[in-house]
C-alpha cells in the first residue's frame, strides 16, 4: 500500500516543482532582459478603478460569513464518519444504517435550528 | 544514543518500496509524473481553445481563428506572452503570501489527477482512499485563492476571496454527499473500483447525486451561474485583480484545471469513466470529459449569475437537503436490493423528479422561511 | 528507506509549521503555517498506514478548521496588532521545555510492548467496522454528533446577533 | 431563488443559445472578407477636388469644428482666388458632413475609404494633394446622389449578401 | 535506520510543546486556539503510532484520532465563536486585556 | 446598521474635491505638449544575431494574437468598440475577446471617447498600472485631437498629452473596421518593433538602477 | 446591539467593466450589502450646452449626436422641433414620416443595448448583449444607409432631413420589420423566465410610484412603476397622434419591470413603424430653410419621449445665427437620481443591476 503513497508523495513534490519552475521562468526571463520591469509608485498602488484607495485595504467583514464555516465545519465531520460507513454499508447491514441515521439526525437538528435562527440567510 | 537503536524486536518488515512495475518505480513513477503534468496541461489549453471557440459558436461568432489553424495555437500564444509580462506585485501587498498563492492555489489540482483512472487502472497509483483524497486535496485550493485575495491587499480581491470561501464552505458538503452516494453503491472509495463497477453509468442510478454533484462542482470551481468570485460586473477582476504575468496565468490556468477536475470526476463518478466500446479507454475518458466540459461552457453562455445570498441559499436550502435525502434513499436501496441494481434506474429517475418538484414547490412556498 | 526520508522531511516541516505558528508575528501567516504543520502531520499519518486518517486530517484540519481561523482571523481584524506575547513568555517556555524533557524521558524509559504483526492494508473497512460493527464504538459515535450540535448551537448562540 | 417554473426557463434558454451553435455565424472576416460600405458612407477623410474649388473658403467657415484651414492668395490676371494650402486635420474632423452640404462649387467630398489609422498625430494630418481624389480614394455619395449611383450596393445584415457572394 | 515508535512519540511530544509554549505565552486568543489546535495534533500522532506499533490490528488509535478531530472541530467553533463574541464587545481578542469580571 | 453623518469617510468630502483639484491642475500644467509617438522603430533598422530573431519571432508572435484589451471605454466611441467586439466584427478572432478589467493583466489600452480633465489622473494612474509591454490605440477624433469637444474646458485635447499612442484611428467614431485595421497595424507594429530584447541585460540593470 | 463593522468604502467606477462609461459610485459597504452610496458624475462633463452657444443653429446638431450618443436620432429630433418651434420653420410631410420612423428605429436600437446591457449585468456571460447587438447592427445598417454614419447620424435638420432616403431603404425596412418580431421572441425565449434571472432581478431595486413621480422620472423608469406616461401620447409632437400604439407599463416598479416595459417597447415601436411605413407620402424632405437660422428674439422648449425618457431643449435666442442658451433635459440625469434610494440595502452585484436597468448613458448625464 505504501508504494501508493510513494508514488503520491514523489508527484506531490513533482506537481509543486512543477508549479514553482513555472512562476520561476519569467523571473528568468527577467534576468536575460526580455520580460520588461519598470516598477513605479504608481504602478506599484493598489487599482481601486482607477481612484486611489480610501482606507484601508483590509476589510473587516460580516459575522455572517462565520455561521456558514461554522455549519460546515460540523457536516464536515459528519463526512468523516458517512465515507467509511458508505463502503461498508453492505457489510454493516441495517444496524449500521440506522446508527448513521441517529448519528444524522442529531446534527441535522443543529441545522434546522441554525435554519430557524436564520443565520442561513443575508439579511 | 539510545533513542535510535530501537529493539531489535520493534523491526519489522516495512513495506519497501520496491518495484512493482516492469521498468522499476522510478521509471513508472517519472514516466507517469511526465504524462500526467503533460497531459494536463494539454488538456486544459484545449479547454481554453473549446471554450472560446464553442463560446464564439453560440454567440454567432467565430472565435479566435488567427492563431494557427483553428486557431488552435491561441492558448499558446496567451500563455507565451503572459509569461512575457511584467510581473507586478503592489507594495502594500503581503509579498511572500502574493508569491505563495498561486503555487498553493495550482499544485493541488495538479495533484488531484495522480488519482484519476485515465485507463483501465489510475495511471500513477491507485490510492483506496482515491475519491477522499481528491476532495481533501482540493480543499487545499481554495486557501490559494484566499491567500490571493488577501496578499493583494486590494477592496476588490479580498470581496472575491472572501466570495469564494464563502461558495466552497457552502457547495463542499452537498458535493461530498453526492458523492458517498455513488460510494454506497460501489463500496469502494478508489477511483478505479467505483470506474469498474459502473456496468450501467451511475448518472442513471443516481440521476439526483448526478445532478446535486454538477451544480455543486461547478459552485465549487465557480463556473457558469456561479462565478461570483471574479464577477467582471461586480468586483473587477475579484481575488487576482493585483495579479499580473505568470502569476495571473497561473490563476487562469487554475480555473481550468479545475473545470476539468470537476470534469473527470463526473466522467469517473457518473459517466462510466474510461469503459465504452470500440474505442480505447484514454480516448472515451477524453470524450467524456470534453462533453462534459462542453455542458459547463453552454451554461456559461447562457445563465445570468447568481447573488452571494441566493448562491448560499442553494446550497443550504436546496441541495444539501436533497444530498441527504438521496444518501439515505440510496442506502436503504442497497440493503433491500444489493443485487437487483437495473430496475432501479426508473425507480430512481422518478424520486429525483418527485424530489426536485417537491423541494421546488416547498422552496417556493417560503417553507421555513426559504425565500431570499 | 523512503519511510525513513519521508518521516524525516515531513518531521522536521511539521516542527517548522508549529514553530511558525508561535513564532510568527503576522496572524495570517502563523496561520498559514499552522496549515503547513497540519499537512505535514497527514503526511506522518500516511507513513504510520493510517491513509484514511491522513485524508480526513487534510479534509477537517485544512479544508475545515484552518478556514474557520482564517475567517476570525478576518473578522476581528487581529492582523494589525500582530500577535505579541505575554508576560508569561519565559515561564512559559521553561514549562513546554519541562515537558518535553519529562516526557522525552518517559518515552525512553518505557519498553514498549511492540506488536509484531505488520498493519492491516485499507484502513478504511477496518476503521468502518471499529466504528460502527458489533462491538465497536458504537456509543462513542453516537455521543459525537451530541457534541457537534452542541457546538453549533453554543457557537449560534454567542455570535448571532440579537 | 424560486423554482417556479422547475428549470424550464433555464431549458429554453440553452435551447436558443444550442440552437445558435449550428446558425451561421454573422461574423464579417475583415481583413479578407469585408463589407460594401453605405454609398452615402462618411468615411474619416475628405475629398477635394481642386479644379472646381474657388477658394470661397465656405466650407472652412461652416465647419463646427475649424477643421478645414484655406489659405488662398489672389491671382490678378484671371481675377480669382488660388488656393494654396488646404488642409484637413483628419484627426480632429468629425465627419459631420455639414461642409459637404455647404460647399457651394461640389469641390468637397466625403471619402469612401474608413481604413486611415496611422502611427503618427501628423501623419493624421491632410494637406492639398494627399486630398486629391485617387483610385484608392473614392469619393462618397454623401449628398452626392449620381456618385452614389455609381457605387456598389451596401452589404446589409438583414439580407445577408455576403453569404451569394462567397 | 528504521524509524520506530520513539520516533513518533518524541515528535509528538516537540509538537505538544510548542503549542503548550504558544497557548500559555501568546496574548491573542486566536493563536492561542491554533496552539490548543496544534497540542491535539500532537496526540493525534501519538495515538496513531500507539495503534500502529502497539496494536496494529485493533485500530484503536486511530478511532480515537478520529473522535479527537471531532472534538477539535467542536472546540475550534466554539472557541472562536467565544472570541468573536468578546471581540464583539470589547474591540479585543487580547486576552491580557479581557477582564471577565469587569465585563 | 446604521451609518449617519459624513465621518462614515476617512476623508471629507470638501479634502477629496479639493486634492482631486489639485491633482488635476498638476496634471493639466504638465501636459500642455502632446508627447512624442513612440515611432522610432518606423526608422529604425535592428540587427540582431538569428538566434536571437528567432526567439523574438515567435514572441513577438505571441503577443501579436494575444492582445488583452483593458476595459477603458469612457464615450460613445465605447459602443463601436463593443459592437467591434461583438458577432458581427468579432474581434475575438485575432484572440482578443478576453477584455481585462483589471489594468495589471491587459496589454492594450484601447481609448474609446472623449477624455476629461477630470477623469485624466484616473486614465493615468490606469495606464501606469497596466504592465510592460503595452500599447495604446487612440480611437476616434476625441482620443486622437479632443475631436468635437476640444475647444472646450473640460477635455483634454487629445490621449498623446497624457499617454503615449501607438496607433491613431480617425473617425467620429472610427468604423469597427477601421479600428480592426487599427489594430492589424498595432500587429504589425508589434512584429517590427521588436518590443525588448534588452541584448546587453547588465547594462540595461545598470540604466533601470539608474533611473530609480 | 448594532455590530461594530467598520463601513468599509469601496469605488465602484470610474474605471469600472459595468458601470456603462464613467460613471463612479463610492460605496460604503457592511460586507456585501451596501450601506450608502454616493453617485459622483461628471467624468464625462464635455461641455455640450456651452459649446452649443458658439455654434450655429446647425452645427449644434453634430453636438446633439453626442449628448445620449445611443439614440442620436431621437436627440436630433428633438433639438430640431426646439428649433423649428422658435424660428417657426414649417416641415414637409414626408420629413415628418422619415423623422417618425427614424426616431422609432432609434428608440428600438437604443432598447436593444439597454436590455443586452442589463442582462449582461446580470452576468450573463456576453451572450444577451451579442445577440442584441447583432439587432441593433442591422438598424445601424438602416441608419447607414441614410446617412453614412453608424453612431453619430447628424440627420435631422431643422425643417426636415438633410437628405432623401435611398431607394433600398424602404424595402430593407420591410425586411427588417418582418424579421424583427421573431427575434424579439427569441430573446425571451433565451432569458424571460430564466429562474436566476427572475430571482436576481424580481423585486429589486422598486422604484414606487411616488418617488418616481418626485424625482420626475421619466421613460421606461416611470413606465416600470406603472405609470402610463408618455410624452408621444401626453403632448403628442411631430405626427405620433396619427398612429395606434400602446403604452407597456409594469406594475411593481422593480429591475424585471424595467426590463419587460423596454422589451414590450420595442414590440410597440414595431406597430408604430408598421403603420408609418404604410402611411408615408411623397414629397419634399426638407422645407426651405435659409443656410443660416436666424430665429427671433424668445425662448422656448420642446420635449420629446427618447428612449431614456423625457428629452426636452430649452433654447433661448438673441437673433443671432448662434442660440444663447442651449438647456438639455437629459432624462438619464433626473432618472440617476433615485440611484440612493433604490441602492440602499441592496448587495453589490445588485448595485451593478439596479444601475443596469436604469439604462443610463453617461453622455447624457454629464453633457
Ligand atoms: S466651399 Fe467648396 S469651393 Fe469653397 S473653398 Fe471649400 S471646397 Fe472650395
Ligand atoms: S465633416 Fe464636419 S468636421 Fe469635418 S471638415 Fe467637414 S464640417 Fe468640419
Ligand atoms: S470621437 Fe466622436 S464618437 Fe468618439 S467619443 Fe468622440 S465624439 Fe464620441
Amino acid at each position: 500500500m505504501l508504494i501508493n503513497y510513494g508514488y503520491i508523495g514523489l508527484f506531490i513534490l513533482a506537481a509543486i516543482a512543477f508549479t514553482i519552475v513555472m512562476l520561476l521562468l519569467p523571473a528568468i526571463f527577467r534576468l536575460v532582459g526580455i520580460n520588461p520591469r519598470k516598477p513605479n509608485p504608481i504602478k506599484n498602488a493598489t487599482y481601486e478603478c482607477g481612484m486611489e484607495t480610501i482606507g484601508r485595504s483590509w476589510v473587516q467583514f460580516n459575522f455572517r460569513y462565520y455561521f456558514y464555516a461554522l455549519m460546515f465545519i460540523a457536516l464536515d465531520v459528519m463526512v468523516v464518519f458517512i465515507y467509511p460507513w458508505a463502503a461498508e454499508l453492505r457489510k454493516l447491514g441495517y444496524f449500521g444504517l440506522m446508527a448513521v441515521l441517529i448519528f444524522v439526525f442529531v446534527v441535522v437538528v443543529g441545522y434546522l435550528y441554525a435554519w430557524r435562527k436564520r443565520v442561513l440567510e443575508w439579511k | 544514543m539510545m533513542i535510535f537503536n530501537p529493539d531489535p524486536s520493534s523491526v519489522r518488515q516495512m513495506p519497501t518500496l520496491a518495484p512493482d512495475w516492469p521498468g522499476g518505480f522510478w521509471w513508472h513513477w517519472l514516466l507517469f509524473t511526465v504524462i500526467i503534468i503533460a497531459f494536463v496541461l494539454l488538456l486544459v489549453m484545449g479547454y481554453i481553445w473549446l471554450e472560446r471557440r464553442a463560446m464564439g459558436r453560440m454567440q454567432a461568432r467565430l472565435g479566435p481563428n488567427r492563431a494557427g489553424p483553428f486557431g488552435l495555437l491561441q492558448p499558446v500564444a496567451d500563455a507565451l506572452k503572459v509569461m512575457l509580462k511584467e510581473d507586478i506585485v503592489p507594495v502594500n501587498a503581503d509579498k511572500i503570501v502574493h508569491l505563495l498563492a498561486p503555487i498553493i492555489a495550482f499544485a493541488p489540482v495538479l495533484i488531484i489527477f495522480a488519482v484519476v483512472p485515465f485507463a483501465n487502472g489510475a495511471l500513477l497509483a491507485d490510492l483506496n482512499i482515491g475519491i477522499v483524497f481528491v476532495v481533501a486535496i482540493s480543499s487545499i485550493s481554495t486557501l490559494g485563492v484566499f491567500m490571493a485575495g488577501w496578499g493583494s491587499s486590494n477592496k476588490y480581491s479580498l470581496l472575491g476571496a472572501m466570495r469564494n470561501v464563502a461558495s466552497v464552505v457552502s457547495y463542499e458538503i452537498p458535493v461530498v454527499l453526492s458523492i458517498a452516494g455513488v460510494v454506497l453503491i460501489t463500496g469502494s472509495l478508489s477511483m478505479n473500483q467505483i470506474v469498474l463497477a459502473q456496468e450501467i453509468p451511475f448518472i442513471l442510478l443516481q440521476p439526483l447525486g448526478f445532478l446535486i454533484f454538477f451544480i455543486g462542482g461547478c459552485a465549487e470551481i465557480n463556473r457558469s451561474p456561479f462565478d461570483l468570485l471574479e464577477a467582471d460586473s461586480e468586483i473587477v477582476a475579484g481575488f487576482h485583480t493585483e495579479y499580473s504575468g505568470m502569476k495571473f496565468a497561473m490563476f487562469y490556468l487554475v480555473e481550468y484545471a479545475e473545470a476539468l477536475v470537476i470534469s473527470a470526476l463526473i466522467t469517473t463518478l457518473f459517466l462510466g469513466g474510461w469503459r465504452g466500446p470500440i474505442l480505447p479507454p484514454w480516448l472515451w475518458f477524453l470524450v467524456k470529459v470534453m462533453v462534459v466540459f462542453f455542458v459547463m461552457v453552454w451554461t456559461r453562455t447562457t445563465l445570468p449569475r447568481v447573488r452571494i445570498d441566493q448562491l448560499m441559499a442553494l446550497a443550504w436550502k436546496f441541495l444539501f437537503p436533497l444530498a441527504l435525502l438521496n444518501l439515505f434513499i440510496t442506502g436503504i436501496e442497497i440493503l433491500a436490493w444489493p443485487t437487483a441494481i437495473a430496475w432501479l434506474i426508473p425507480v430512481n429517475i422518478a424520486v429525483m423528479v418527485i424530489l426536485v418538484l417537491l423541494w421546488s414547490k416547498l422552496f417556493k412556498l417560503g417553507w421555513g422561511r426559504v425565500e431570499v | 528507506m523512503g519511510v525513513t526520508i519521508a518521516f524525516w522531511i515531513l518531521a522536521v516541516a511539521a516542527i517548522l509549521g508549529a514553530l511558525g505558528v508561535v513564532l510568527l508575528r503576522n496572524v495570517f501567516r502563523a496561520a498559514l503555517s499552522l496549515v503547513l504543520c497540519f499537512l505535514a502531520v497527514a503526511g506522518l499519518y500516511v507513513t504510520l498506514s493510517a491513509d484514511f486518517l491522513a485524508a480526513v486530517q487534510i479534509l477537517v484540519y485544512v479544508g475545515a478548521i484552518a478556514v474557520l481561523i482564517i475567517l476570525a482571523i478576518m473578522l476581528t481584524r487581529d492582523v494589525q496588532r500582530g500577535s505579541p506575547g505575554n508576560r508569561l513568555q519565559l515561564p512559559a517556555f521553561i514549562v513546554a521545555a519541562l515537558f518535553l524533557a519529562i516526557v522525552a524521558f518517559a518515552i525512553f524509559q518505557t519498553s514498549w510492548q511492540l506488536a509484531e504483526l505488520p498493519p492491516p492494508a485499507p484502513t478504511t473497512s477496518d476503521l468502518a467496522f471499529r466504528l460502527l460493527g458489533d462491538g465497536g464504538f458504537i456509543l462513542p459515535l453516537e455521543i459525537a454528533p451530541v457534541l457537534l450540535l452542541a457546538a453549533i448551537i453554543g457557537a449560534i448562540v454567542l455570535v448571532r446577533e440579537k | 431563488m424560486k423554482f417556479e417554473r422547475y428549470g424550464i426557463g433555464i431549458a429554453k434558454g440553452l435551447r436558443v443559445t444550442f440552437k445558435h451553435l449550428f446558425r451561421r455565424p454573422v461574423t464579417v472576416q475583415y481583413p479578407e472578407q469585408k463589407l460594401h460600405m453605405s454609398r452615402r458612407i462618411r468615411g474619416n477623410e475628405l475629398i477635394w477636388d481642386k479644379d472646381k474649388c474657388t477658394g470661397c473658403a465656405t466650407c472652412a467657415k461652416t465647419c463646427p469644428q475649424g477643421v478645414i484651414q484655406v489659405i488662398t492668395s489672389v491671382d490678378a490676371v484671371e481675377n480669382k482666388y488660388v488656393v494654396e494650402k488646404f488642409e484637413v486635420d483628419t484627426g480632429y474632423c468629425i465627419s459631420c458632413g455639414l461642409c459637404i452640404e455647404a460647399c457651394p462649387y461640389e469641390a468637397l467630398y466625403m471619402g469612401y475609404a474608413y481604413e486611415r489609422a496611422k502611427y503618427r498625430r501628423e501623419d493624421v494630418i491632410q494637406t492639398n494633394e494627399q486630398l486629391l481624389p485617387s483610385a484608392d480614394r473614392l469619393r462618397s455619395g454623401y449628398m452626392y446622389p449620381e456618385i452614389a449611383a455609381q457605387l456598389p450596393r451596401q452589404t446589409l445584415l438583414l439580407e445577408r449578401i455576403t453569404e451569394e457572394e462567397e | 535506520m528504521s524509524i520506530a515508535l520513539e520516533h513518533y512519540l518524541i515528535l509528538a511530544t516537540v509538537l505538544f510543546s510548542i503549542g503548550l509554549y504558544g497557548a500559555l505565552a501568546k496574548r491573542s486568543a486566536i493563536v492561542i486556539l491554533m496552539s490548543i489546535e496544534l497540542m491535539l495534533n500532537a496526540v493525534n500522532i501519538a495515538m496513531i503510532a500507539f495503534s500502529r506499533y502497539i496494536v496494529p490490528l485493533m485500530l484503536t488509535g486511530q478511532v480515537f484520532a478520529i473522535f479527537i478531530i471531532v472534538v477539535a472541530a467542536a472546540e475550534a467553533a466554539v472557541g472562536l465563536a467565544i472570541t468573536m463574541a468578546i471581540y464583539r464587545r470589547r474591540e479585543t481578542i487580547d486576552t491580557t486585556e479581557i477582564n471577565l469580571m469587569k465585563w | 446598521m446604521e451609518v449617519t453623518g459624513k465621518s462614515k469617510y476617512i476623508y471629507s468630502d470638501s479634502e477629496l474635491d479639493r486634492s482631486e483639484g489639485q491633482i488635476i491642475e498638476t496634471l493639466k500644467a504638465q501636459s500642455q505638449q502632446p508627447l512624442a509617438d513612440p515611432d522610432a522603430w518606423l526608422d529604425e533598422e535592428i540587427d540582431r544575431n538569428i538566434l536571437l530573431t528567432t526567439v523574438d519571432a515567435v514572441f513577438d508572435w505571441a503577443r501579436r494574437y494575444s492582445v488583452w484589451p483593458a476595459m477603458f471605454a469612457p464615450a460613445c466611441c465605447a459602443f463601436e468598440m463593443i459592437c467591434m467586439a461583438a458577432s458581427r466584427f468579432d474581434l475575438s478572432r485575432f484572440g482578443m475577446e478576453i477584455f481585462r478589467a483589471s489594468p495589471r493583466q491587459a496589454d492594450l489600452m484601447l481609448c474609446a471617447g472623449t477624455m476629461t480633465w477630470k477623469m485624466a489622473p484616473q486614465l493615468k494612474r490606469i495606464y501606469e498600472q497596466m504592465a510592460e509591454p503595452k500599447w495604446v490605440i487612440a480611437m476616434g477624433a476625441c482620443a486622437i485631437s479632443g475631436g468635437i469637444f476640444r475647444s472646450s474646458y473640460a477635455v483634454v485635447p487629445g490621449y498623446n498629452r497624457i499617454i503615449p499612442v501607438d496607433v491613431y484611428v480617425p473617425g467620429c467614431p472610427p468604423r469597427p473596421e477601421a479600428v480592426l485595421h487599427g489594430i492589424r497595424m498595432l500587429h504589425r507594429k508589434i512584429a517590427e518593433g521588436h518590443v525588448n530584447i534588452e541584448l546587453n541585460p547588465l547594462k540595461a540593470k545598470q540604466e533601470r538602477l539608474k533611473d530609480t | 446591539m448594532t455590530l461594530k463593522t467598520e463601513p468599509f468604502v469601496l469605488n465602484v467606477g470610474p474605471q469600472h467593466p459595468s458601470t456603462h462609461g464613467v460613471f463612479r459610485m463610492r460605496a460604503t459597504l457592511d460586507g456585501e450589502v451596501v450601506v450608502d452610496i454616493e453617485p459622483i458624475f461628471g467624468y464625462l462633463h464635455r461641455g455640450i450646452e456651452k459649446l452649443a452657444e458658439e455654434r450655429t443653429y446647425t452645427g449644434v446638431i453634430p453636438l446633439t449626436d453626442r449628448l445620449d450618443y445611443l439614440s442620436s436620432m431621437a436627440n436630433n429630433l428633438g433639438y430640431c422641433l426646439a428649433v423649428e418651434k422658435l424660428a417657426g420653420i414649417p416641415v414637409p410631410e414626408r420629413a415628418q414620416y422619415i423623422r417618425v420612423i427614424m426616431a422609432e428605429l432609434q428608440r428600438i436600437a437604443s432598447h436593444l443595448i439597454a436590455v443586452g446591457a442589463f442582462l449582461n449585468d446580470c452576468g450573463a456571460f456576453m451572450t444577451p448583449i451579442v445577440y442584441m447587438i447583432r439587432e441593433r447592427e442591422k438598424i445601424l445598417d438602416l441608419f447607414d444607409m441614410v446617412c453614412g454614419q453608424r453612431l453619430t447620424y447628424n440627420y435631422m435638420r431643422p425643417g426636415g432631413v438633410s437628405q432623401e432616403i435611398p431607394d433600398e431603404f424602404l424595402p430593407a425596412l420591410d425586411k427588417f420589420l418582418k424579421q424583427m418580431p421573431g427575434w424579439i421572441d427569441e430573446y425571451d425565449q433565451l432569458l424571460k423566465e430564466n429562474e436566476i434571472l427572475l430571482a436576481r432581478s424580481k423585486g429589486v431595486g422598486t422604484l414606487s410610484q411616488e418617488l418616481a413621480i418626485s424625482i420626475s422620472a421619466s421613460g421606461p423608469v416611470l413606465r416600470g412603476s406603472g405609470i402610463k406616461w408618455d410624452i408621444r401620447r401626453a403632448d403628442p409632437y411631430s405626427i405620433y397622434e396619427r398612429f395606434e400604439f400602446d403604452i407597456p407599463t409594469g406594475t411593481v416598479g422593480d429591475c424585471y419591470d424595467r426590463y419587460r416595459v423596454r422589451v414590450e417597447e420595442m414590440r410597440q415601436s414595431l406597430r408604430i413603424l408598421e403603420q408609418a411605413r404604410q402611411q408615408i407620402p411623397g414629397g419634399e424632405f426638407r422645407s426651405k430653410v435659409p443656410h443660416l437660422i436666424r430665429p427671433p428674439v424668445g425662448e422656448t422648449y420642446a420635449h420629446i419621449e427618447a428612449p431614456k425618457g423625457e428629452l426636452g431643449f430649452y433654447l433661448v435666442s438673441d437673433n443671432s445665427i448662434a442660440p444663447y442658451r442651449c438647456h438639455v433635459r437629459a432624462p438619464s440625469l433626473l432618472n440617476v437620481t433615485a440611484l440612493r434610494d433604490l441602492m440602499i440595502g441592496w448587495k453589490i452585484a445588485d448595485l451593478i443591476l439596479i444601475f443596469g436597468s436604469m439604462d443610463i448613458c453617461m453622455g447624457e448625464i454629464d453633457r
